[in-house]
């Protein structure tokens, strides 16, 4: 069944869809079960299926890993969820040193299918404890898959085929995404480890992960208004990362911004660029450009926030620059607007 | 209680009342783009217990830290200022509401991670040891704070090399919209703490001289014999987790009766206890009316001021 | 105890004594390429507690595991093939001493980080009571996981959700050379977590009948009403805290004296019950010699055994 | 005054030193005032300071991570010490979400100056829990600067420059290099973020980090018998990263391997390679190489432990590839062996 569904909702269905078809998926985790239901992704859990499969937990994200892991190797399919990836710091250990290795350790006997879900991305004066994405960070460790979807379709289909999936998954939903609305085909399965090519060119390929997608799409159109056509690549899924898709496209349009949802130093977007420049070796008009967030902690205050995030608008100036080109006017250029969309208090 | 001593007290109760009341009154507008944690009813705990610290004790919060932060420093200005993101801010609005603090006055650092704040005040505490110096330092926590293991090892530690730290438990019984029953394995707090090597108290935190005499209780026994002490108050959190409105209707608590609201608003409660000790409706009013203008002009000014230049993005990063 | 029983549980612990003995013989040829943390003095809590559990009960227990996995499975090829990094043992070589896991048996995991097995274990408690299934989970840990953080997380969430799982603390009074005394703010592990809703007990490990007792009863009050239980058992580390020596010269501990030592040794000890209860010295020695044979057995045969192949370094780590 | 000693010698004068000139110096974390004192490290401390400048803890990583920063704000200069990297997991997020953020949130007004030392690296079957190292993660959040010395000199002198940092610091010691003995110099300075050249050469270059620069200086010898001259630069700090040092050597040998001691997927390996591929494009005559770790958890058993890390052989094979030479014959090759080195039982 196709429907036209905001990202929230297709979390929610996603959700849905597996706790129905395999009583082993239980959701937990901070707030879970409230009335905010981690903004809107886990409404009716708990009337649909009961305390049991949808519980707040304490505060000790730690432990709680850990029992997402403890369940999961008794054979259910937990799924940990937390409002902010920065969270997951506190629980580091259990899925730097536990999580990633029991399965090796155990010489293949220990199977951990697990979830957890994070929120990422800007809110409203999110600050340096509430704006980490660390997707890079986790895709270091062996052992753990991770997950970043774009659109709606893609929150449904990669939610569910995270939850079936027999391993660990990272799954890292940015906050201004919930309220995209777009088609979701139910029965669409989208696999794990294959990027999407979300706008075709050939001038330029923009790698992009998460939010950054949304900005490369509009920064794709105001630049097709001059003649430029880039493609734009949503990588989906950062580890296992699909090579393919995104070398070929490089070796297309010989070209290329990798345009991260991160800090750019030893993040994900250290491993695009040094991976699209051997890959492409020869091919390259030009070195593979990098965009992330700025080297510094998040500042809560908007004007500097609005300097801290890469936008479309980073990208175009970028775009231009690589090419020689001169900047163009974009005064009322109606660019993604946070002020008109989001409010706070959170 | 003196009527001066008493009248310095309600009026740091009435400025951060006036302020968080201001907050609720500008945030809709959207300029304040920085989720507020409001403190209104907790406001008795902060301003009891710096009441009674001496001199250079240092103190330490979380994001729910506005009446800490005005208890502290009492800079209205700077406090709106930063609300608002504005260069003149505390943290030049880098921080915004979540991350107050005035190391100048003693408040150290406030974190919005839960329970971050605690290992870090008892570092400063070891600080004071080791540098043979005896100044308090205070670390206020939720009571959701106490389901991280972090503040198990913080308390442990502490209280293993007898620290001069106070740690502070505002137990509003609430972690967002999570009762206590649903995280707590333990029978209660004071008994879970009890068999550390520290002091031990608690009360209600909207009666504020009981919040004094319980503070300087335990900061009299500490500078007998230092050791740390845990102090456990409780209050009603008025308003919602975080923004400006009351949630009593969304189905996970009930409205306190009146009585109860009385009984459990710090201002309100004080406000009797002046009256008893012979303050007259005059003072108090005369109190309310220099805050408001203090608010007033606050506001006023952070709304009017510049923010940070886009170079101070980079700045503050290393030193 | 019955006779027959009691050499049962004889035979495993004499399993685990020479074993590990054996481990001191041959460790330092630097043919077992892996920390060895021995738990000569320890046998008794795994060997008493493990007697105690229902079929399908699973365990988690520490790098100082030895005792656990032969308690558990029996497996003495297996174990020194593991020790001695070979295919054959249960992680394959790429475990070690450190990560010995028998999930066949119920021994789902070890860790060599200190306390990671205590959330793991009350999540697989949590897993029973989803099922609706009501296996027992036991996790084994040292004294000094009690001061990590997350220890008391997983102690609060297993009371909160009153899940069946036996926290088992083999208290041994250090953390490798550091004593107790430097690491604990409070006054007794009995007394720190009597305050969360679990039943609590604990006694000498060295004691295996007490141990056993002591297991039974808290098992029946939690078959009776599930809550988690708290067991406490303290025992002497002979040996150096990693390695195969002894260490009670190098200054941070004494010697023990010969009447400690008797009584402290789990294996001496429950000798003298078994002959308390009619076993003959001979039947003793018969068991003595069974292992003897099974332990020769199972290091010439991890000696003489192949490693993994190159291959085999990329496998195992996703499903 | 110069002296022949051993890197834990060099680690041990530089805490003694600082510790002498600054009474705001002190050294705490697990085990550090045992006899084996990390190693042999912190050998001596608790005789001559006392043990409140030298004191062991509880197992509470992420409260003492804290502690530590506490005791920064408040004026001293704390070192906390861990004999595993891997632990560090466990204080994640007071490092990413405290100390790398509290001096930005404060506006500048609050200065962390503290050293976080780590032992990383092989030692005796250590295991998929005993075998991070863990600086690209680190380097990955701005606020912290991340060392990884490899000589007994640099030992010395990043030590006391990172004592004397007035930054959160991450200092990162390979086990294997605590027996390697130099000249130390004990005027000699080194600021934080240089890099150094170890060997010159003008066919390759080899940038690497830690332990790898030892496997690095003997690949080059063994290459220089057959005509090759490589280069070996050694990052010494990962963050603040000499870009200038690696850029320039590369520029000038046009070929570049990077040898990090880590894994290699979203490392600092990926940064070096991206960072490379930029700076040097179009002087490259070939993609930059990426060596590291195998990309899973770190087996026990030695066989595949010896596969599991890249060492002088893997980087020869690389560059025989690289430059599609025949393999050279290595048998009787005296390689850095551990089997003659190193025992148990850690
Ligand atoms: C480590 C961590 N986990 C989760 C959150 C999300 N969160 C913010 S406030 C809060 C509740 C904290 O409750 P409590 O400590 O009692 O403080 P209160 O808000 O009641 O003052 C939670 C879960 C967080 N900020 N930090
Ligand atoms: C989280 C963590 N910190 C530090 C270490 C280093 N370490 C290994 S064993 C140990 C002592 C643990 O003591 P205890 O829990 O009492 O167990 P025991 O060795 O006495 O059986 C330490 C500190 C570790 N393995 N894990
Ligand atoms: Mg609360
Ligand atoms: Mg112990």
């Amino acid at each position: 069944m196709k429907s036209l569904i905001s990202f929230r909702e297709a979390l929610n269905l996603a959700l849905v869809k597996e706790m129905e078809s395999d009583p082993s998926v239980f959701v937990f985790g901070l707030d879970v079960d409230d009335h905010k239901s981690i903004f809107g992704s886990t409404d009716g859990l708990v009337e649909k299926f009961g305390g049991e499969r949808c519980f707040g937990t304490p505060l000790s994200e730690d432990a709680m890993t850990g029992v997402a892991l403890g369940a999961a190797m008794s054979g259910l399919r937990p799924i940990h969820v937390h409002i902010r990836a920065d969270f997951i710091l506190l629980a580091m250990n259990q899925i730097g040193n536990m999580m990633s290795n029991l399965r090796y350790m155990s010489g293949g006997k220990l199977t951990i299918p697990l979830v957890v879900r994070a929120v990422i991305g800007r809110g409203w004066g999110q600050s340096a404890q509430h704006s980490k994405s660390l997707h890079g960070v986790f895709a270091h460790f062996p052992g753990l898959k991770v997950v970043l979807p774009t659109t709606p379709q893609d929150g449904y289909s990669l939610l569910r085929s995270s939850i079936r999936d027999n391993n660990p998954v990272i799954f890292l939903e940015h906050r201004w995404l919930y309220d995209i609305v777009g088609d979701v085909d139910d029965e669409r399965v989208v696999p794990l480890g294959q990027a999407a090519v979300l706008h075709e060119g050939d001038a330029m390929t923009l790698v992009c992960s998460s939010w950054m997608n949304v900005e490369a799409l509009k920064a794709a159109k105001v630049l097709a208004r001059r003649g430029l056509a880039v493609e734009v690549v949503d990588v989906r899924t950062v580890s296992p990362l699909d090579e393919q898709t995104i070398v070929g496209s490089v070796k297309k349009t010989r070209n290329c911004i990798v345009a991260d949802y991160d800090w750019i130093f030893c993040g994900f977007g250290a491993e695009l660029a040094a991976l699209i420049s051997q890959r492409c070796f020869g091919c390259l008009e030009r070195p593979v450009e990098r965009l992330g967030f700025a080297p510094v902690p998040c500042p809560t205050t908007r004007p500097l926030e609005n300097l801290f995030y890469p936008s479309a608008l980073t990208i175009i100036r970028a775009v231009e620059r690589l090419f020689g080109l001169e900047e163009a006017d974009l005064n009322g250029e109606p660019f993604y607007s946070y002020e008109q969309r989001f409010k706070g208090p959170f | 209680m003196k009527k001066e001593e008493a009248l310095s007290l309600y009026r740091k109760l009435v400025l951060i009342r006036q302020a968080e009341e201001k907050i609720r009154q500008e945030y809709l507008k959207d300029e304040m783009k920085t989720p507020v944690h409001l403190g209104i009813g907790a406001e008795g705990i902060s301003v009891g217990v710096c009441h009674c610290l001496p001199a250079g004790s240092r103190t330490f919060g979380t994001y729910r830290n506005h009446a800490l932060y005005l208890t502290v420093t009492g800079d209205v200005d700077g406090f709106f200022a930063e609300l608002y993101g504005k260069l003149l801010g505390p943290g030049k609005g880098k921080a915004g509401s979540m991350h107050l603090s005035a190391p100048e006055c003693g408040l150290m650092a406030t974190s919005a991670v839960v329970g971050t704040t605690i290992p870090v005040a008892v570092g400063a505490a070891l600080a004071e040891a080791y540098k043979g110096t005896s100044g308090t330092v205070v670390v206020f926590f939720g009571d959701g704070a106490m389901e991280e293991g972090v503040f198990w090892e913080s308390l442990n530690f502490a209280c293993l090399k007898h620290l001069r730290v106070l740690f502070v438990c505002e137990d509003n019984g609430l972690a967002i919209h999570a009762h206590a029953g649903g995280r707590r394995g333990f029978r209660s707090i004071l008994e879970a703490v009890a068999a550390f090597d520290c002091y031990h108290a608690g009360g209600d935190g909207s009666d504020v001289p009981a919040v004094i005499r319980c503070t300087r209780r335990v900061l009299h026994r500490m500078s007998e014999q230092p050791k740390p002490a845990f102090l456990h108050f409780s209050y009603l959190r008025f308003l919602e987790h975080v923004g400006p409105k009351e949630d009593f209707d969304v189905g996970y608590r009930r409205r306190p009766s009146r009585e109860e609201s009385a009984r459990l608003d710090p201002v309100l409660r004080f406000e009797k206890e002046l009256l008893r000790i012979g303050c007259t409706l005059d003072d108090l009013e005369a109190v309310r009316t220099a805050v408001k203008e203090q608010v007033r002009h606050g506001v006023e000014a952070a709304q009017n001021a510049p923010f940070a230049s886009p170079m101070e993005l980079y700045t503050d990063v290393l030193a």
